[in-house]
């Protein structure tokens, strides 16, 4: 006995094994998050099955406001560093930073979950169970289907998987290492993927985009990989701040660098839903279970741009002058092809979807101008806030927006082709004006979130010199407008086709997630000024 | 024994693998396409590793595996659903999202 | 060095006619070579960890769960070589091509310096496994752990996509028999076995009916799917046959007396 | 900033009393009168409270009623609100012509495709929303207010009116939405120009006025304002959503949007075009003033074309809104002060136009020209109306916007004669535009379908004596207006740096 621990002594000091230190106050937030994923997976094998949709409901409540009070209590001691043009440290053996902006980022993230954790939770809709196939294994159309629908079957598995890609999403936006964005990118897409297939209604469509999502996510992850291998073979450290030196000692580019950095922009551009990478978008937004896309549309927008930023400010800032000419070029490309293809849709799911690439486009427009904070005179904002600002703003509308559509039903479920909404504005003038709230404020119009978030990033682009850029995002804003109002036309102008539309009365959940959204919308169109100071005080990226 | 020859073939496996993703319409063999396309910056990983004289690369090479393993799975799942509802595994074939 | 120039061209090759093999298995078995000849590669360049661990995980699990899907979608299957874009195969190939060739000329420019090679490493480690071990537990740790939620992701999708429950208990001998009684006190359902096929004297398969005994065939005795695909025998030219020797016979009885 | 302190917030009680009116009438029951009486009741405080404010008005104290606070500090936003002799007299105009289009329209809501509460409470809105844009001493308050106004009359045109309204409104909403994010992308560059300066981004007009932006800048910026404000005056080439709108909707709209809304794009280029870019302003000079012109005849000549009464008006204005803008850009004491005392004329006398017509459409359901004849031996109180309003549009002597275009053109006749002499042509057309109309409808043979019409009744009535009586009490009596206006033009011209080139006996006689 003892001979054999004296031999695996001095085996582990001829390793020189550094036992990792890791501070598990400050990660409390994420582990908060996939410790609530495990346990509800222990509750999917071991609670009773009637019990479990009420347990994975509070479980994820909870779990996600217990991961948001962790948020407030790590935010209010980061220590700031560099005479507070950022806070925060880096922990987990430096694999994640916990900076003002990583935990503004887990915050947004995690209050959008929680809104839309009511929506996957909504059973009113279906008649007593939730939007999600009651067994995705039995075959559509089969007397096996039919018979777990009637016995009120559902998958409560979900709600395990949302948290794990909950986790992702947060990991990925933190990450100070390509290795662990790599490892978290994939945890925030595999069970995206598998939520996509799960519809209980048109469950064709629906697994038709969690294929689609699957091949060309697993396509674009391969080619983020690939950027990092060859980002690796120039700096040879994964970590952001060790590539920043190795780029900032090099005199002149590196082709190796250029590469990298353009295929890892692929990847993550394909997160974002930038062009020419969009074209999953509209087809996995529009199968995936409503729910869902709102989840997706909302939450992993805010995950990769935080790792986009990340990415491209911290690692790549020494060669701005090399990535920002391509950025210009998707920038505007994105836009353009968002809003005028959103004018030749049908269905609302994808006239969204055409929108959210849009809003890519914007987003874009607000990263290129690449102004850091230290550079900014007095209470001007910098890109990084103008970006968060937006991703926060669009975030609510689109949960909102969303969550109006699973509410606008006929008999086949709900119906989102734009002619079934002709005349809701008389069926349902709430509802309809709601939606048509949100609309505006996707349109940018005075008064909405839309507007203030837009005026953002377009003042951020223009500071750092991309005034061109913001004239095309203004007329594209025009373009785009065009299709907004035609939805409102039709809502309130048109008459209704056939029954026309109803309007199912959802639970207090979801009702809860519109009024959110809409609240929000509206607050963050007339008192921005909280969120910006938020984001003001949470700096910059720690290097 | 240098490097780049290494380089060279990881580069163009990971082009054919990307051509194959594009031309291929069979869902399984797009994966597979895929696969080959992670091996070849595998391959890259590896070499890099080498080249610079620290484990970082294989480590990569190795996470890549685990993440290629768990994705495999959940890939494989969903193909295997649709082909069950559809007798086909084309990707053409489930077209019911156009534009 | 020598591995190299001999698996690489095998590599490339491979490739290619994986992109380009019309049998999905073809395909997987290509793609099988490719990697095994990649473990070689790592073994050559100071990676036996990943050597093995290529060889387990990726050519022993992940192509054998390629392999048994393949086998459940069923093994001919093979893609159709019809375009549905017009333009769209060349155009892809173009793309990869220069794409491919961008790559290439990237990193041949690229000036990678001499290389260190992992002697030092290693031997300031203890050794390969014990470096890689060494890293992957303090610098990468949570990405590490973060793995497992991965894992877990996997299993519950295989879960959830694969696995139907059974709703109803499976009913067993004494409900079966309950029921055939049931049935047949309300709807006269025969309870009993179904007559079998081909007790005919010249042919016993079971694409021949059994006769009931007024000479009519049992309809019951053959499958639905035979006779829906008409391969049912016809029996009466038989009968014919049949009837024509009884009447031989009795003649020849009666001759006889 | 000069003006009186006030202890009380008198413009934010103007702009959110109509607000808060149209919040009180939606939740009323539908289908009842008393959503009407409550709407005419909250619009008539909103007049007292302005000719209130209006009384306590210092003609020479610059900006008053001052109130201002930090709003967006990233932005350099300001809630800043203040008047001038311009802003009063805009003010003014909009809360004297709500209650007239309350009254006018008090029946035209009724069957259409929503209730009468909100017909009533998008006009309440759209009076808030307005008197906060004339007031706005913030560009940036005044860009949100500016584009908030239009999904009120976006509603009003899209909800009540023709059958093509539909169109109409979408068309309506997509030439303003392209203007304002044009002036968007230039409210961008100007927080971009300003932050330089100490203390960070501001978007007051004072801080604004005193920011040296850059010649080239400043171009390109005021061409982004400038457009946005020709889309809304409207100008040729951009005005041809005007005669769709304002044909579609109900003629209450149409006196919202032509009298209060457009004048938001000639108070503006005041405002902000020249006061922020004086030296872009100067430098566009010559080819507004043509485009200008153009607008006058353009608009006068395919007016005299036009069979359908409402788009004939529609053309008037265009016209009109030529001789604004030409007034403003003449540069010169008179031509401004004439063009922002035309503002408030042409208000008036279009809105007359508007509703008298409208009055006549709803009895004959027709608003084609050829469907009448011979009115005036039917109703004769109709016809005279409409025949004062038609002179007060083609500026008869005596009538008060003769006052203001004799100001434009003797203000343009100083910097240059050509574009005098043409804009000139415009009134010889203006008679016959108008007294054609009146001659083919209320003169001549009875047409057979208007044997049996009514004369106007007493709410009618009720609804056009103010504006006529207003019409010809300036007309005899313009000082006070003129008064008002003089200091703001005055320091109008010496921020964009021009003199009036000599005094004239004009500027004599109207005292500055």
């Amino acid at each position: 006995m003892m001979s054999q621990s004296t031999v695996l002594a001095t085996v582990l000091a001829a390793a020189s094994f550094d036992k990792p230190t890791i501070a598990y106050g400050r990660l409390s937030p994420l582990l908060v998050v996939f410790g609530i994923a495990l346990v509800g997976v222990v509750v999917e094998a071991f609670a009773p099955r009637e019990r479990r949709y009420v347990i994975q409901t509070a479980l994820a409540l909870l779990g996600l406001g217990v991961s948001l009070l962790a948020v407030i209590g790590v935010g209010l001691d980061l220590k700031t560093n560099n005479d507070g043009a950022s806070r925060g440290s880096v922990e987990a053996m430096g694999a994640i930073a916990v900076d003002g902006p990583s935990l503004f980022i887990w915050g947004t993230l995690l209050v959008f979950s929680l809104i839309c954790v009511l929506l996957f939770a909504e059973r009113h809709l279906e008649g007593g169970i939730t939007a999600f196939a009651g067994q995705a294994a039995a075959l559509p159309g089969t007397e096996a289907e039919r018979e777990a629908s009637s016995r009120g079957i559902e998958h409560t598995e979900v709600f395990p998987l949302m948290m794990f890609a909950i986790g992702g999403m947060m990991l990925f936006a933190s990450a100070n290492d390509l290795l662990t964005m790599f490892v978290a990118l994939e945890v925030l897409s595999l069970p995206l993927y598998l939520l996509c297939g799960l519809a209980r209604r048109r469950r064709l469509i629906s697994q038709e985009s969690a294929l689609k999502y699957f091949l060309l996510g697993a396509f674009s992850s391969a080619f983020f990989l690939y950027g990092i291998a060859l980002v690796y073979g120039f700096a040879g450290s994964f970590r952001l701040g060790e590539i920043d030196t190795a780029v900032s000692s090099t005199v002149g580019g590196s082709s190796l660098l250029l590469a990298g950095m353009a295929l890892m922009a692929v990847g993550l551009l394909f997160k974002v839903s930038a062009a020419p990478f969009h074209a999953w978008t509209p087809d996995v937004y529009q199968g995936a279970p409503t729910a869902v896309t709102a989840f997706m549309a909302a939450c992993t927008k805010v995950a990769a741009f935080g790792a986009l930023l990340r990415v491209f400010y911290v690692a790549l800032g020494g060669v701005r002058w090399d990535w920002q000419p391509m950025m210009w070029v998707i920038a505007a490309l994105t836009m353009a092809i968002g809003s005028v293809i959103a004018i030749t849709q049908t269905d609302i799911k994808r006239m969204l979807a055409y929108s959210s690439i849009a809003h890519a486009g914007f987003l874009i427009t607000g990263f290129v101008g690449a102004q850091q904070g230290i550079e900014v005179a007095g209470q001007q904002i910098s890109s990084l806030q103008a970006v968060m600002f937006y991703l926060v703003a669009y975030g609510f509308t689109t949960i909102g927006a969303f969550a109006v559509v699973t509410v606008v039903r006929d008999a086949g479920g709900e119906t989102t082709h734009l002619s079934r909404w002709a005349g809701l504005g008389r069926e349902a003038p709430v509802v309809a004006g709601v939606f048509a709230f949100f609309l505006l404020a996707f349109a940018g119009i005075p008064l909405t979130s839309g507007f203030t978030s837009k005026w953002a990033v377009f003042t951020s682009a223009w500071a750092g010199g991309a005034w061109p850029l913001v004239v095309v995002a203004v007329l594209m804003s025009v373009v785009a407008a065009f299709f907004y109002v035609r939805v409102i036309v039709v809502m309130f102008f048109s008459e209704p086709v056939g029954d026309g539309p109803t309007v199912a009365v959802p639970s207090i959940l979801t009702s809860i997630t519109i009024t959110v959204g809409a609240a929000m919308t509206l607050i963050l169109g007339v008192v921005p000024q909280p969120v910006f100071d938020l984001a003001r005080t949470a700096g910059e990226f720690i290097r | 024994m240098s490097t780049t020859p290494f380089l060279v073939l990881s580069a163009m496996l990971f082009g054919v693998g990307a051509v194959g993703v594009l031309v291929r319409r069979n869902a399984i063999v797009v994966f597979m396409c895929v696969e080959l396309m992670l091996n070849a910056a595998n391959l890259a990983f590896v070499t890099f590793s080498r080249q610079h004289g620290n484990f970082d690369g294989q480590i990569a090479a190795f996470f890549v595996m685990v993440v290629a393993a768990a994705e495999v799975v959940v890939g494989l799942a969903i193909i295997m659903t649709i082909f069950r509802t559809r007798r086909s595994a084309s990707v053409d074939d489930a077209s019911l999202l156009k534009y | 060095m020598i591995a190299f120039w001999v698996l690489a061209p095998i590599m490339v090759v491979s490739a290619i006619a994986m992109v380009m093999a019309r049998k999905a298995v073809h395909c997987a078995l290509l793609l099988a070579v490719i990697m095994i000849s990649l473990a070689v590669l790592y073994a050559v360049q100071n990676a036996p960890f990943l050597f093995a661990v290529q060889i387990v995980v990726y050519t022993g699990a992940v192509l054998m769960l390629f392999l048994f899907v393949l086998m459940l979608v069923g093994v001919d299957s093979s893609d159709s070589l019809v375009e549905t874009l017009r333009g769209q195969r060349v155009t892809a190939v173009v793309l990869g091509l220069l794409f491919g060739l961008l790559v290439v000329v990237a990193i041949s420019q690229a000036t990678l310096g001499s290389v260190v090679g992992l002697a030092d490493a290693s031997e300031q480690a203890g050794g390969n496994v014990k470096g890689i071990a060494a890293l992957l537990f303090s610098r990468y740790v949570f990405a590490f752990e973060v793995t497992s939620a991965l894992l877990i992701t996997a299993a519950l999708g295989a879960m959830v996509l694969a696995h139907r429950e059974r709703l109803t208990p499976k009913p067993t001998q004494r409900d079966m028999v309950t029921q055939r009684m049931h049935d047949y006190a309300t709807s006269g359902i025969h309870p009993g076995a179904l007559p079998g096929p081909g007790s005919f004297a010249r042919h016993n398969s079971v694409d021949t009916p059994a006769l009931l005994p007024d000479g009519t065939v049992s309809e019951l005795s053959i499958s639905r799917v035979m006779r829906a695909r008409g391969t049912v025998r016809d029996v009466s030219r038989d009968r014919a046959g049949e009837r024509e020797i009884e009447t031989e016979s009795r003649q020849i009885e009666e001759g006889n007396t | 900033m000069t003006g009186s302190e006030t202890t009380v917030p008198w413009l934010t009680i103007l702009a959110v009393l109509p607000l808060v009116g149209a919040a009180v009438v939606l939740l009323l029951p539908k289908g009842t009168a008393i959503a009407k009486q409550v709407t005419l009741g909250f619009s008539l405080v909103a007049l007292a409270v302005s000719i209130a404010m209006a009384a306590k008005f210092d003609v020479e104290g610059g900006f008053q009623f001052v109130e201002q606070y930090n709003w967006i500090d990233s932005f350099g936003a300001h809630y800043a609100v203040g008047l001038d002799g311009l802003g009063l007299l805009l003010v003014l105009l909009t809360t004297i012509l709500t209650p007239v289009v309350i009254l006018a329209s008090w029946y035209d809501s009724d069957g259409g495709r929503w209730s009468a509460n909100t017909f009533f409470g998008w006009i309440l809105v759209l009076e808030g929303l307005s008197i906060g844009v004339f007031a706005a001493t913030d560009v940036f308050l005044f860009y949100v207010l500016f584009e908030a106004t239009l999904i009120p009359i976006y509603f009003l045109i899209g909800g009540f009116g023709g059958p093509r309204r539909s169109y109409a409104a979408v068309k309506f909403l997509l030439y303003s939405l392209f203007g304002g994010l044009l002036m968007l992308a230039s409210v961008v560059g100007l927080y971009v120009a300003s932050a330089g300066n100490d203390g960070g981004p501001s978007y007051l007009l004072e801080d604004l006025m005193s920011t040296d932006i850059g010649t080239t800048t400043g171009r390109w910026l005021f061409l982004g304002f400038f457009i946005a404000f020709a889309v809304k005056a409207p100008m040729w080439p951009v005005h041809t959503w005007l005669p769709d709108a304002a044909s579609e909707a109900t003629p209450g709209t149409s006196v919202l949007l032509v009298s209060v809304l457009d004048k938001i794009g000639t108070f503006g280029m005041m405002r902000f075009c020249l006061n922020i870019f004086p030296e872009a302003s100067r430098w566009a000079t010559p080819v507004v003033i043509t485009l200008a012109v153009i607008s006058v005849i353009y608009g006068a000549l395919l007016a005299i074309g036009q069979q359908d009464i409402r788009r004939l008006i529609a053309y008037t204005s265009v016209s009109h809104f030529g001789f604004i803008v030409l007034g403003i850009f003449a540069m010169t004491s008179q031509g401004q002060t004439g063009a922002a005392f035309y503002m408030f004329n042409h208000g008036l006398s279009t809105a007359a136009l508007f509703l008298v017509t409208g009055f006549l459409v709803s009895r004959r359901g027709s608003k084609m020209i050829d469907d009448y004849g011979g009115v005036e031996k039917v109703a004769p109180v109709l016809a005279g109306t409409f025949l004062l309003a038609g002179l007060s549009s083609l500026s008869l002597p005596g009538l008060s916007p003769f006052v203001s275009e004799f100001l434009v053109l003797a203000g343009t006749f100083t910097v240059s004669i050509p574009a005098a002499v043409i804009a000139t042509l415009g009134i010889v057309l203006a008679a016959l535009y108008i007294l054609y109309m009146y001659q083919r409808t209320m003169t001549g043979p009875l047409h057979p379908a208007t044997e049996l019409l009514p004369d106007l009744r007493a709410r009618e009535v009720a609804a056009l004596a103010p504006l006529l009586l207003l019409i010809v009490v300036l007309g005899l009596f313009p000082k006070p207006a003129l008064d008002a206006l003089n200091p703001t033009v005055d320091r109008l011209l010496q921020q964009v740096g021009v003199e009036d080139p000599q005094p004239t006996v004009a500027s004599a006689e109207t005292g500055s």
